[in-house]
């Protein structure tokens, strides 16, 4: 279960992420409802923001990696 | 059970006005230029405006994720 | 006394909130003093800030209980 | 109880150079430009003024405040 | 014993995950301007580049505070 | 042993404020590694950084004796 809290809690928190971002990119003036191009505009930044954490954790395991090996050889 | 029930109370009304806070600082700085005497029209539309767009956006991608994991 | 220290932490978030938007709007040179016009834009800045805390604060509720409708009528 | 009053002096100190900290943040983005070789005096007099205006304005809202419930 | 140890597991990989929100947050902004239907490869090359010059940046202090101390 | 504490706390404040700065104003556009000119900016950023760090610190002190010899006088 511990698993899972935290499974949930990394949910949580991209969520949250992606909401702050897609807010600021795509409501510059709030309307009376989301039009179509906010819309769009919302599911593009959630796809980007995804790809890009994807990006961004290969990354930094690939650092962390090349670090420990680094480390060892010394 | 009385004094539990008066906590939880509490509890969704603090947990109210910290989105409150949240959502002042976040619709101010997206609302409201120049402070004046009283908030413009169009500033307070925005700031109404700004909290429901927010909870629309996080309805939307909350909706859309689950739709992206039943496919 | 929950009640008071939940209205105090409420206060206190309001007050560090104005202070931080009122510096940033109002001073944005720091002189030797605090002038007359710096003063004035600070108390608007407050006055407009809890105005804005109420409309945000009503709309919110407002929100809130409509969804709570919605939720109830299907 | 020697100890206890030890320890409120750390207390105090860790709360004092959380503030030093959060003020240089905020100061740093206000009046620093593209660091040289050593602060320009101009700098450095806006780093001292944005400590002393920021508690100014923070007791400015503090006072206005009380005056606002009295009436 | 062995509960001690998943458990370890478990918070390496929660510490893990909060760089990674944190790397991923700073990285956006500093890389991905309008969001497009994929990541452009410029945008891709900034981020993986972002997080290894953070971690440059970041190492690059830690060095020269140990080398200012020993001075 | 609360005193090493404290100042552990307090340096690993100012290291990550720092990195927060100086890859904020010195690194742009993240290259394939750091170069010369940038690794220039980091090292004057951390000590301008440092600099600005004392400068608050004594400038807050110098406040709250005043406050204090303020307070006692009336």
């Amino acid at each position: 279960e511990v698993r899972m809290q935290l499974a949930q809690a990394n949910a949580q928190e991209l969520l949250s992420k992606m909401t702050e971002k897609a807010f600021a990119k795509c409501i510059t003036k709030p309307g009376a409802a989301l039009d179509g191009s906010e819309k769009s505009c919302i599911a593009k930044t959630m796809d980007r923001y995804m790809d890009a954490w994807n990006v961004v954790s290969r990354s930094y395991m690939a650092r962390l990696q090349r670090d420990q090996h680094a480390a060892h050889s010394h | 059970k009385e004094v539990l029930q008066a906590l939880e109370v509490e509890q969704t009304k603090a947990r109210f006005q910290q989105q409150v806070h949240a959502f002042t600082d976040m619709c101010w700085d997206k609302c409201v230029g120049t402070p004046g005497v009283k908030l413009a029209g169009k500033e307070e539309t925005c700031l109404m405006q700004c909290v429901d767009r927010f909870l629309d956006t996080s309805n939307f991608i909350v909706n859309r994720l689950e739709e992206l994991k039943r496919r």
